[in-house]
């Protein structure tokens, strides 16, 4: 192969990653609607993912579970991945689904009180609602809540 | 889903799927020592059989077999085995999570083994509550609930 | 004392372990009985005091702790490294939390109804993971236990006003979560440089590595992550609106102590994983951060005179505050930094008091507009004296904690030759007169014929103890800052700034 | 690994990102979130990182999934952007 | 906005491209993250002292397991804040 | 060579007010019992600060440290003769105008009687911290709390008006107090101390003399509560508040604390050497001239009775200050030694203007028409007041007036001296319209007020007797000029 293509195949996947993330980055500053946002906070976090993971591939490599089993002996020319960033990008995988839950929960609340998921109507919603602060909608909120 | 839920096929199917998926599942998390897998990925797929349950058969029929209080004592269950594990090694004398103090068996490393598996069943258990919790909380409620596939 | 002397080595880990026990626990205790949770939760919360405060006392006596989670050596396993930095901000937290805990018993039962359970499952959460990010040695770590707060800052917030609680902690989430995510992108730059992710063994390895770009790249994520976490001014768009519409008890909460464990962890990066010759001489990070905070600090102060709900107002007025720590920390000179640590504590203390006074007052009488406040003087005495003390100490009244740390941070300023820091500080303590005093004339000089038939009428005494207790501190330590300085902050600042001490190990 | 496959897999993942960030249905915006997060396991247990990989398949194809629709089915499938 | 947004990821892509040209390279052995001796530790050392062969089961549950607890604390937490957030009263 | 001598009397003598405001407030609803708190706080302090004047006039100083605030900065106490005769005024005074107070508020039913002594309590505190102030930094606190527990005597009747004038009280004392705590900075920073000493801080003289200059400067604004000329607009507008307060607070504790103040940065942190070498000295004193010739011409310009007094305080302080810039020893004697003298004639003209509002509800001059025949005790207490201000024997101000001119005639300075007369002048021209009016003009229609109630009365008749008492017989010993001596010789290096 030509050298250009080495240097493609020695860092592609950096630029990738460096691609989504500013998708994902772009999605979640710039898209109105909610659930678009929280899409391109998803793709943001994996594309982080995806760095990890590529940091921790090794040519020729294999995946970090010893051949042979339990007890067995690994052999010694098997060169495996580094597990480290596996691990930690088990958790973080876990974290992105449950802050992608709890945003869920938060955008069907939103949804609820005004009916809309792009944000500017949400805004606008908000300032007709409440003039000056909120103290009128709490109040009514609260009262409400202890009626039931 | 109206129509799917209506489905003798797919209800039949499902009906027989969920104990298979829930086999693999714990297939999934008691294998996560020796190969990929583990209490977090057979955790999901076990939510995942009961969420598929719950979506045909609807979210009431799947909270009479999981109901919500159970739920949330599952979900605290599986981190207090978690959690216990580690106080236990505390007890033993040693650090906290530091499976070799206990001494359970003369192999430390069997005793980790063990502890490993025991913890991951810990994992499993929390999150296969959370997820169905999640599930149960997320989507709509039974009224609604023919718009999803809108 | 058998079992406290099994006990003793594993009290850091169990700083940590308690709260989170008791947090999953919680749904347990909600639901064998409804009122348990609040006894729990105050428990829970007086255990974690007594174990920080023993934490801090044995770093003072014999040094750094060292805790090696599962018995493996660092950089292997996880550690626990608690040195003064953290055991002081720990502390902080759990005294915070402690008092917020007990206050919360009857706030939480009107503002969050039928939810209490979950809420304090939630709340002790919460403390687990400004405790785990505190006093963690190990980097991920760090992001686990930074994601764990964060979730349950989203939740608490969203309890609040209806709609605006949801939309800002919304908001609130997308900021925390680009934050949450550049950090771990940061994470994973000095993994990829260094190879470890132990703190104090990046310490050591980092040095070597100084001309690589990707360590510029991370500093430059971290500190715009963390800036977000803590809402230093150009970032702090999500704050305002979480402090605003967040319950009482989470507002105080957060506001008392989420930004201070974010401040803590950009001073733990800056200076316990970079080194300080770093981020002082070779990048100026320090330098641009304390340019950025002195903006923050008149920004905060000139916003906070233009609002009208108080608890806007005080959001505002703690985007200013947090300008006071980062300052500190921005000045890097001895005395400056001082005075960013020592506001550490006496932000949270004030910060918190007033944030309690708020939700008390909007407990009785449902009012936040501060125009709508007049004879709340003759209504609430207890309530509105609090308020005053910690007030006067937000100006900086000397005899209260705010003085303190202002004199340092002044005379911070002078010794590093940047008077005109000197005279943001000044400057931004009459903005804060202006918006306090405002507030002043309404509880106690209202219209003689509109307070003349308001009956006494002051906030329950579970909310009541607390508040007095902070303002009680708030005067102790205005006198007696002597001992958090002598015994904690100047041999802290040495370390931090690598002038001698020893931050850890 | 096939570099070959691997920059097909990678060169869907920029597709499938645009495209579910771009498309205005939602419902079809977040199918291809899911086809990403498939993609991405793959690319993974392509890279020797079979656990991700497998976390990824059940949680970001799965669950996430599951969760973004059922959310749909409480309010509304179109967007604006 | 957008115009801002642009800027802002713009601003951020150029950082990451500036950091990924000192990043080793893909799949390099020699990268500074794989010949770390606690790498290398993992790899030699897991299955005599953990008793299991999948390296990331033995790092997730036995030598970071504490990081597994914090996760699990997450998805926890996560279960609560939604159950917070949406169920209407206690059951 | 000077013994300091450990005792915790200063702390006494300002904590007992402090534990007088809290009883205050416990009892806020016994009137009798509440004032009778402050009457017994009153003595108590005035024994505590009395008891520590044998010491003083052998030559001691007492110290006592608090408490250690921050590491090299205490809250400590020093009572030197300078700061004794600040508190000896203070305290003793308080026990005239609480008496005078009782019968004002009663006689008016004011609202909040409550609040009124409390602050009332907090502020004379304040007065005798700063007086036992040993270090800038204990002086700064008192200062900062004397300004706030001043701010709701001021705002008392809660009007818009008193509101706006407490503001305006609170923007220049607070700006004050921000220039002030820089200034403390800056000293910190170049000479590591904030403590006072007889021959100024040590190391002064290693600041760079534009820095040095720009320092005075803050400093001098930080005591805008002693009023000097483009900083002294707070002192009439803060004469909306009830006259006790006026006449404790705008003529004795917050004024005097500001000059006691610029007095201590004068000679005890920059020290008459520094002055000396500096040339500061000659600046400030034609600065402070412009005062007092100004304020004269601003005060003849008044026709409320009040906001007359007021403009002459301001006139009046600025002496206090000329004396502590001509450095001479007669210049200091007469400087510190007006701080007293002031106070007591001032006093006086206050408490005899709030019988005037009182009683007879008037405000202006120029419906006092006759007013003396009708109160005649009244009035001829303000007529010994007016003339101890004008500098006529034999009440007091001749005395101060005498020790100035000496002072300035030492420097040979036309300038000063003619300063000095033509103010006299002035005060001539602003107080004699007053008694004129009042004693020689017809009334308008029939009068039928009477004196005053005897609680306000007394305080105002002994108060004027003490006026005339410390001009006949200045050099009493033990009086005010023996402590002035002391005071003069150790800041001159006379040392006892």
């Amino acid at each position: 192969m030509s050298g250009i293509l080495d240097i493609v195949y020695a860092e592609y996947n950096y630029w990738i990653y460096v691609t989504l993330m500013m998708i994902g980055f772009y999605a979640m500053i710039a898209k109105k609607n909610l659930i678009k946002k929280v899409i391109g906070a998803n793709i943001f976090q994996t594309a982080i993912f995806l760095f990890y993971i590529s940091l921790s591939d090794v040519t020729g490599g294999t995946a970090p579970i010893l051949m042979g089993g339990h007890g067995g002996e690994h052999a010694a020319d098997v060169i495996y991945t580094n597990p480290v960033p596996h691990v930690l990008i088990l958790t973080a995988i876990v974290v992105a689904v449950s802050t992608t839950a709890v945003a869920l929960a938060l955008i069907i609340r939103i949804y609820n009180e005004y009916g809309s998921l792009d944000e500017d109507v949400i805004r606008a919603a908000r300032r007709e609602l409440q003039p000056e602060f909120s103290e009128h909608a709490r109040q009514k909120s609260v009262a409400e809540v202890s009626e039931q | 889903m109206s129509g799917i839920q209506e489905s003798v096929i797919i209800r039949t199917v499902v009906r027989i799927m969920v104990p298979f998926i829930q086999l693999f599942a714990l297939y999934v998390i008691m294998h996560g020592a020796s190969g990929p897998g583990g209490g977090f990925q057979g955790g999901v797929i076990f939510g995942a059989a009961i969420i598929l349950y719950a979506m045909i058969f609807g979210i009431s029929e799947g909270k009479k077999k999981i109901s919500d209080s159970f739920d949330r004592i599952l979900a605290s269950t599986g981190l207090t085995i978690y959690a216990a594990t580690g106080l236990a090694c505390i007890i033993f004398g040693g650090m906290f999570l530091q499976y070799s103090a206990v001494p359970l068996l003369p192999d430390t490393a069997l005793v980790s083994k063990y502890l490993i598996d025991l913890v991951e069943i810990g994992i499993g258990i929390t999150v296969l509550a959370v997820m169905i919790s999640l599930f149960f909380d997320i989507s709509p409620p039974e009224s609604e609930a023919g718009e999803v596939e809108e | 004392m058998i079992g406290f002397d099994l006990i003793a080595p594993h009290l850091p880990v169990l700083t940590v372990v308690v709260p989170l026990i008791a947090g999953f626990l919680t749904p347990i205790i909600g639901w064998i009985d409804r009122r348990l949770p609040w006894y729990w939760v105050v428990l829970a919360m007086f255990v974690v005091l007594l174990i920080a405060g023993n934490n801090l006392v044995t770093v003072i006596n014999s040094g750094t702790i060292q805790y090696k989670l599962g018995g493996w050596d660092p950089p292997f396993g996880i550690e626990y490294v608690i040195d003064l930095l953290n055991g002081f901000v720990c502390l902080i937290i759990a005294f915070i939390a402690f008092m917020v805990s007990i206050y919360s018993k009857e706030s939480v039962k009107k503002e969050v109804p039928g939810k209490t359970t979950p809420f304090y499952a939630v709340f002790l959460l919460l403390i687990t993971g400004l405790m785990g990010m505190t006093i963690t040695g190990d980097i991920f770590n760090f992001y686990v236990f930074l994601e764990i707060s964060s979730l349950t800052a989203y939740a608490l917030i969203a309890m609040g006003d209806r709609g605006d609680g949801v939309v800002a902690s919304f908001n609130y989430l997308i900021m925390g979560t680009v934050a949450a995510s550049f950090i771990l992108l940061g994470i994973g730059y000095l993994y990829a440089v260094t190879g470890t992710l132990n703190m104090a063994d990046m310490q050591n390895i980092l040095p070597g590595v100084y001309e690589s770009k990707v360590v510029l790249a991370a500093l430059a994520f971290f500190m715009v992550g963390f800036s977000i976490k803590v809402g230093l001014f150009p970032l702090h768009s999500w704050l305002p609106d979480a402090y605003t519409h967040a319950p009482s008890t989470a507002s105080a909460l957060i506001a008392g102590l989420m930004t201070k464990v974010g401040a803590y962890a950009m001073i733990r990066f800056m200076f316990g994983v970079f080194t300080p010759d770093f981020v002082i001489n070779t990048t100026q990070m320090t330098n641009i951060l304390a340019w950025a905070a002195a903006l923050a600090i008149i920004v905060g102060s000139v916003l906070a005179i233009a609002q009208s709900d108080i608890k806007r107002m005080l959001a505002y007025s703690s985007i200013s505050q947090i300008g006071y720590i980062l300052l500190g920390v921005g000045l890097a000179n001895m005395i400056g930094m001082e005075g960013g640590l020592l506001h550490l504590l006496n932000h949270a203390l004030m910060k918190c008091a007033l944030f309690l006074v708020a939700g008390a007052i909007f407990y009785k009488t449902g009012i936040r507009n501060l125009y709508q406040f007049k004879g709340l003087g003759k209504k609430m005495p207890v309530t509105t004296t609090v308020f005053l003390i910690a007030a006067l100490s937000m100006i900086g009244v000397p005899g209260t904690v705010g003085f303190t740390s202002k004199w340092y941070l002044a005379l911070g300023s002078v010794d590093a030759g940047q008077w005109i820091f000197v005279f943001v500080i000044l400057l931004s303590s009459l903005l804060n007169i202006v918006y306090f005093w405002r507030i002043f004339d309404n509880i106690w000089f209202g219209h003689p014929h509109e307070i003349e038939n308001i009956k006494r009428d002051e906030a329950p005494l579970t909310m009541l103890v607390p508040m007095v207790i902070l303002a009680v501190l708030c005067v102790f330590f205005g006198f007696f800052a002597y001992y958090p300085v002598h015994y904690v902050i100047e041999p802290l600042s040495e370390a931090l700034l690598g002038l001698g001490g020893v931050l850890s190990r | 690994m096939i570099w070959i496959l691997d920059i097909t897999l990678l060169f869907f993942l920029v597709v499938c990102a645009i495209a579910a960030i771009s498309i205005k249905d939602l419902l079809s915006s977040i199918i291809i979130l899911s086809a990403y997060s498939l993609i991405m396991a793959i690319v993974w247990v392509e890279m020797h990182s079979v656990d991700v990989g497998f976390t990824e398949a059940a949680v970001g194809a799965g669950i996430t999934t599951v969760l973004f629709i059922a959310t749909l089915a409480r309010t509304e499938g179109r967007s604006e952007d | 906005m957008k115009a801002l947004a642009l800027f802002v990821v713009v601003i951020t892509g150029a950082m990451l491209i500036y950091a990924g040209q000192d990043l080793p390279a893909f799949g390099d052995i020699n990268s500074p993250s794989y010949q770390a001796p606690m790498t290398q530790y993992f790899i030699n050392n897991s299955l005599e002292e953990s008793g299991v062969p999948n390296i990331v089961t033995a790092l997730l549950a036995n030598y970071r397991g504490y990081d597994t607890l914090g996760e699990t604390a997450v998805i926890f937490t996560a279960g609560m804040a939604v159950i917070l957030l949406l169920r209407r009263r206690e059951t | 060579m000077v013994t300091e001598i450990n005792s915790i009397t200063p702390l006494l003598a300002v904590l007992v007010s402090m534990i007088a405001a809290v009883l205050i407030l416990a009892s806020g609803k016994y009137p009798n019992l509440r004032e009778g708190w402050t009457f017994v706080a009153a003595f108590i302090k005035f024994g505590l600060v009395i008891s520590m004047l044998p010491l003083i006039l052998k030559g001691d100083v007492i110290t006592y440290t608090v408490v250690e605030m921050l590491p090299d900065i205490p809250i400590a106490f020093k009572v030197d003769a300078f700061g004794i005769l600040f508190a000896i005024t203070s305290s003793f005074l308080w026990i005239f105008v609480t008496s005078y107070s009782i019968g004002y508020m009663r006689s008016l039913n004011e609202h909040a009687q409550t609040r009124y002594f409390f602050c009332f309590a907090i502020a004379l505190s304040s007065a005798v911290g700063i007086a036992f102030s040993a270090n800038l930094v204990t002086l700064f606190l008192f200062y900062e709390l004397l300004t706030i527990s001043t701010y709701p005597l001021v705002a008392h009747n809660e009007t818009p008006e008193a509101i706006s004038s407490g503001r305006k009280y609170l923007t220049y004392l607070m700006i004050a107090g921000v220039s002030l705590l820089f200034a403390i900075v800056v000293v910190y920073h170049y000479t590591g101390t904030t403590e006072f000493s007889f021959s100024g801080i040590a190391g002064m003289d290693a600041i760079p003399q534009t820095t040095l200059v720009i320092l005075f400067v803050t400093f001098m604004i930080g005591c805008a509560k002693a009023a000097f000329m483009p900083l002294h607009a707070w002192l009439p507008a803060a004469m909306v508040a009830p006259t006790p307060v006026s006449a404790l607070l705008h003529a004795v504790a917050v004024v005097k604390a500001g000059v006691f103040t610029a007095l201590r940065v004068i000679l005890y942190v920059f020290g008459v050497d520094l002055m000396q070498d500096s040339g500061i000295w000659l600046y400030m004193a034609y600065f402070v001239s412009i005062t007092i010739i100004l304020a004269s011409i601003y005060a003849l310009m008044q026709d409320n009775l009040k906001k007359r007094l007021a403009y002459s305080t301001v006139s009046q302080l600025s002496y206090i200050v000329l004396g502590a810039v001509l450095i001479t020893p007669h210049g200091l004697t007469g400087g510190m030694l007006h701080i007293p003298y002031h106070a007591f004639m001032k006093i006086t003209l206050f408490m005899c203007a709030g019988a005037l509002i009182v009683t007879a509800q008037k405000e202006n001059i120029s419906e006092m028409k006759g007013i003396a025949r009708q109160m005649p005790i009244t009035m001829i207490a303000f007529t010994v007041g007016a003339l101890g201000m004008i500098g006529m024997p034999p009440v007091g101000g001749y005395v101060t007036k005498w020790f100035l001119l000496l002072g300035a005639a030492e420097l040979h300075s036309m300038i000063l001296i003619a300063v000095l007369l033509v103010s006299a002048v002035l005060n001539a021209a602003y107080f004699f319209p007053v008694i004129y009016v009042a004693f020689f003009k017809k009334p308008d229609h029939e009068l039928k007020y009477k004196e005053a109630p005897l609680t306000m009365l007394i305080p105002l008749v002994v108060t004027a007797i003490i006026s005339i008492v410390i001009g006949i017989w200045p050099d009493a010993p033990g009086m005010f000029l023996d402590i002035v001596e002391i005071a003069v010789a150790n800041v001159t290096g006379g040392g006892i």
